[in-house]
């Protein structure tokens, strides 16, 4: 049966093999290795759209199965030692035993919420019906807390500021054309970079002679692979 | 079935939970009696506690249904107790407060580069709060939404005005 | 100057009117007498309300302060009132909750080797929500934080003390 599986319906890695040993009545002290990690690794290739952050820990739990189970399979050539002599199954057996106890905990508070159990209530208070909270604050923490941040911002500010009005594309393109009709040989294209100081004059240096190309006012020139490229005013036809 | 002490309690225990009042077919239905035999004891349950002098609370009749709330003697007392915990506001909330206030208004980009931490949530937490609005849309690539304080945000800090917070540039 | 059934009924009535822990300082403080005779009049007031089998209320001692609250016998009673949305928690976030309800102090890396999966936003959540709160560090490389439940975790679930949680070795 092709079926897609909902990842995100699992709360987790080991949820889907608690799932998966449930659903074939399998034993978690006895867990076939082989026969859960085939079926966890199909389960995780049926699976269609998935979030990332989520499908990483299920990727680190299918990389431990398959390492289990090929330590299952390997035979043990070697006198082993009384540690290593102990089922490699012991740790994940000892991790869902504690995941299930808790999700039977966790089964066990909703039942308190819902008053399944004998509970007691405690009043609602007003704050919680009507959503109102009263917040305090004052200015001078709000000022405080902004200066706080700018005495630390030019080290972030250096590192996260965006590309602003201050790159101007038309202007680089005037002073490439200008460049270019001084020097009669025209230019190599690492000349254009010259001097320039940060990444952002570098792109808009670029974007400016990409566009002075498109435009068919400069040509560039590469005679052989991995050489110079040379840079010259089209001479117009 | 309850007995009619245990309907008492019970009945009890429903205002007091509700902190509000609670309309008479509500309370037949969660105690499942019928409604004569329900009235009948909250007008008994009304004389009790009237006449109880140790308790501080009364049941109050009010729009067809019923209210626990406390006896007018003891206002003065209440009022010594402190207003329903006042909140302060976490540190990375007033950051983020402080930069919507001082650079508004701003894009969570800007926040974010101010403060050099994804800000999406603490944004989505001071807007469900009012204390920052949505102020248009900024002139550039995508269009970010801007941010600005509310008045609800001056009320908070106790401002009549933008002009009174502390001015950057004496610093 | 109080006398000694209208300091009871005085007691009620804060009791009543915060929906949660009232402190011995500060029943004191608004009560205006002496520790020792309040803490005489409390436990008074508790035998009473337990003796009393047509109240559904009962006083409880939590963290050194008292509150008000319903009694168990009356779960199912209330369960059928509607919550004003109250908010139902996801499984996950539940699942948190319980493992820091049992394991607390409990550190973030801690509740991630229990589930098996990332669990940062859950705790933020449960943060925000105050269900758990911070409670130091723990003496350990990086000194990670430790997380703990709180008073509403309490509330919520309607328990009057941690130890009234299932017993983990039953299950």
């Amino acid at each position: 049966m092709n079926y897609v599986v909902d990842l995100e319906s699992f709360h987790g890695p080991l949820d889907l093999l608690l799932y998966l040993l449930e659903e074939q009545q399998l034993e978690i002290y006895d867990i076939p290795i082989a026969t859960i990690t085939d079926q966890y690794m199909e389960y995780l290739r049926q699976t269609g759209e998935f979030n990332l952050e989520q499908m990483g820990d299920f990727l680190i739990m299918a990389t431990y199965l398959l390492n289990l189970k090929s330590r299952m399979l390997l035979p043990s050539r070697v006198e082993l030692s009384e540690e290593e002599d102990s089922d490699p199954r012991a740790e994940l057996v000892q991790r869902l035993l504690d995941y299930k106890k808790y999700k039977k905990l966790a089964e066990c508070l909703l039942s308190y919420q819902n008053g399944d159990f004998p509970r007691v209530f405690f009043r609602d208070s007003e704050d919680e019906i009507s959503g109102i909270e009263e917040l305090v604050g004052d200015a001078a923490q709000l000022w405080r807390s902004f200066q706080v941040l700018l005495r630390d911002l030019p080290e972030q500010e250096e590192k996260f500021r965006l590309p602003q009005g201050d790159v101007n594309i038309s202007e680089k393109m005037e002073e490439i054309v200008e460049r270019l009709e001084q020097g009669k040989a025209g230019l190599v294209l690492q000349d254009l970079f010259q001097g320039v100081i940060s990444l952002r004059e570098a792109l808009a240096f670029f974007l400016a002679l990409l566009e002075l190309i498109r435009l068919q006012r400069v040509e560039a020139i590469q005679e052989q692979s991995f050489g110079e490229i040379k840079i010259r005013l089209q001479v117009a036809v | 079935m309850l007995m009619r002490d245990q309907i008492k309690a019970a009945v009890e225990a429903v205002l007091f939970v509700r902190a509000g009042r609670v309309g008479m077919d509500e309370l037949v239905e969660i105690l499942d009696i019928p409604l004569l035999e329900l009235k009948e004891i909250l007008l008994e349950m009304i004389l009790e506690y009237n006449n109880n002098i140790r308790s501080g609370l009364q049941i109050v009749e009010l729009n067809g249904g019923y209210l626990l709330c406390t006896r007018p003697a003891y206002s003065d007392i209440l009022a010594r107790m402190e207003k329903p915990q006042k909140k302060r506001l976490s540190a990375a909330a007033l950051d983020t407060l402080a930069i919507v206030a001082y650079r508004q208004p701003v894009t969570r980009l800007e926040i974010e580069q101010i403060r050099g931490v994804k800000s999406d949530r603490i944004v989505n937490t001071l807007l469900e709060k009012g204390l920052i609005q949505e102020a248009g849309h900024k002139a550039v690539l995508g269009k970010p939404i801007l941010y600005a304080t509310t008045e609800e945000f001056l009320k908070v800090f106790g401002l009549t005005s933008l002009k009174e917070l502390p001015d950057l540039e004496e610093l």
